[in-house]
């Protein structure tokens, strides 16, 4: 099959899809092998091109294992009138600190989370919880038993990340150390 | 010396956060910390939290009753066999410290990453409507914390057969958050108290206090408690009267 | 404001948007009314023809008194392969009653199920059973010896869980509710 093709039905593919598209996906809509030319990288980059040459309001992100439509950042006074009058709400930092433990220790249990934080932190699991951005992940092995927390897809979506692994390095104490050294120089 | 502690209580995460902030403002080494000194400090502000009812007040309590344990050791004389390894008893929250230093640095790096994707949205397409012989369905949108959720309700209507018997009173959320809004149109405060009074019946009371939570979510209204337990005092918020 | 500059809010609040653009919730998107100066229908036409000459796959239909983003009927045979067979398709809400019941139930016959959801349930035990989210498991001792259902190994699978004794326990799920309150303060 032709780019050209090819790039229509992953154009209509990704319009329709609710969450990103992976290749493997591609390929099960796709059925006939044969008229797979091309990866879908390829065919991405290319329809990507064209959304930028024809000035379209939105892009193609690539993110939790596969590529989205987002519209463009320029759009974002109009577009967030749909929503609320705010927006996108924000995380609180205590959100943000439960997310960061889960996402660099995952799977993790509510002990292990306050044991780090110094502080009770249902109220934020429970917002993380409610907003799909963490998940249940089977249970402890240890006594307790205790439910184990890991980060969803939707969590990569929200901060616009391919994979965990693409997390920033999470500073090692020593780091830590050397700078309070200095800020007291 | 001792500065006074003229800070927002809303600031601090929990007691390790106030910690770190208070060894960021008098430049103390993390190494090294001047337990009396830090004993004395975070005292000072758990007193005034409990004034506040902080959310996590026990947790406070808690760290101060540490820190007071590791001061007491640390005036203990030190009797140790020869070649037993003396561990300085703020080991323990100095690893506590950094550890969370580290997390707290990472929710940092998150936050400037939930910046960046602010002004994106995804593309959300109309649902699918799927022909006849399509109605399968997978996991792939459901969380088991959904599964949970929805169980919960269920059993709780069914293990609860009298609610069924009780006469379906004409209430709901929107009139009463209409009637809030009406009130607080002519009045700057409201005491919640007094709106107990004016209703009949509990049900109405519960409906009202969802709603209200409701509009507190929403920011059309404020909520203010001096103490736990005390009176709610309901005002406008910054969305009031914009839905 | 130019017609092509309206275009592109336009084309930027239909990708977003959940549902159906109206010209009421497009007004309130663009806040100043001096802008606005084309109706909505006329910026819809405008972009339509764009589609349509430089051969998207997608279009713009009008439904509910409002605007939406469909993809062309051409791709249909593509787009199918999303959401069937191992595809994604939304859990119903009657299937996922039907599933929590089982989940904590098991094993459970028919009539159980319904006496719980108050409401027929054959054919959302049918779609779980389809799907292999639900098995069949033998009789009940009692007198009509029902069909009992229990939940599938995969389930199982899907959610990281050894057994079904590991499924969260209400206790633990009104344990992270009941914080509520205090988030008051």
């Amino acid at each position: 099959m032709e780019l050209t093709d090819l790039k229509k039905i992953v154009e209509a593919l990704l319009m329709a899809s609710p969450i990103p598209l992976t290749e493997t996906r591609f390929k099960m809509c796709m059925k006939d092998e044969a008229e797979l030319t091309l990866g879908l990288e390829e065919i991405i980059e290319s329809l990507q091109a064209d959304y930028d040459d024809s000035g379209r309001a939105f892009t193609i992100k690539k993110v939790a294992g596969g590529y989205q439509l987002v519209t463009r950042a320029d759009f974002e006074i109009y577009v967030k009138g749909l929503f609320t009058k705010t927006g996108k709400l924000r995380l609180s930092q205590a959100a943000l600190e439960t997310l960061a433990i889960v996402s660099y220790r995952q799977p993790v249990t509510r002990n292990e989370i306050e044991a780090i934080r110094g502080v009770n932190s249902d109220s934020s699991i429970r917002t993380l919880l409610d907003r799909k951005l963490l998940e249940i992940r089977g249970r402890d092995d240890g006594p307790g038993r205790a439910l184990l927390y890991r980060t969803s897809t939707e969590f990569l979506q929200y901060f616009g990340l391919d994979s965990v692994k693409d997390l920033p390095k999470l500073k090692e104490v020593e780091d830590l150390l050397s700078e309070d050294q200095q800020e007291l120089v | 010396m001792n500065r006074p502690l003229r800070v927002d209580l809303d600031m601090f995460e929990g007691p390790l956060d106030l910690l770190l902030f208070l060894i960021k403002r008098d430049e103390l080494n993390i190494y090294d910390i001047p337990i009396s000194k830090i004993t004395r400090d975070f005292l000072a502000f758990v007193e005034l939290a409990k004034e506040l009812q902080l959310h996590s007040a026990g947790d406070f309590v808690l760290m101060a009753a540490t820190l007071m344990k590791i001061k007491a050791r640390m005036l203990l004389p030190i009797e140790a066999e020869h070649d037993e390894e003396i561990e300085d008893p703020r080991t323990e929250l100095m690893n506590m410290l950094l550890e969370y230093k580290r997390y707290k640095e990472a929710a940092h790096a998150l936050e400037g990453m939930e910046r960046q994707e602010r002004p994106h949205y995804y593309r959300l397409p109309p649902p699918w409507v799927p022909g006849e012989e399509e109605t399968t369905a997978i996991l792939e949108d459901v969380k088991l914390y959904d599964i949970m959720l929805t169980f919960q309700y269920l059993i709780k209507n069914y293990e609860d057969p009298a609610s069924h018997m009780v006469d379906i009173e004409e209430v709901s959320m929107s009139e009463q958050a209409g009637y809030l809004m009406t009130l607080l149109q002519t009045q700057d405060k409201i005491q919640f108290s007094s709106l107990i009074h004016q209703f009949e019946s509990r049900l109405v009371l519960v409906v009202t206090f969802l709603a209200l939570l409701d509009m507190l979510r929403s920011r059309q209204v404020r909520i203010k408690q001096s103490q736990l337990f005390d009176d709610l005092l309901i005002s406008r918020g910054k969305e009031f009267g914009t839905h």
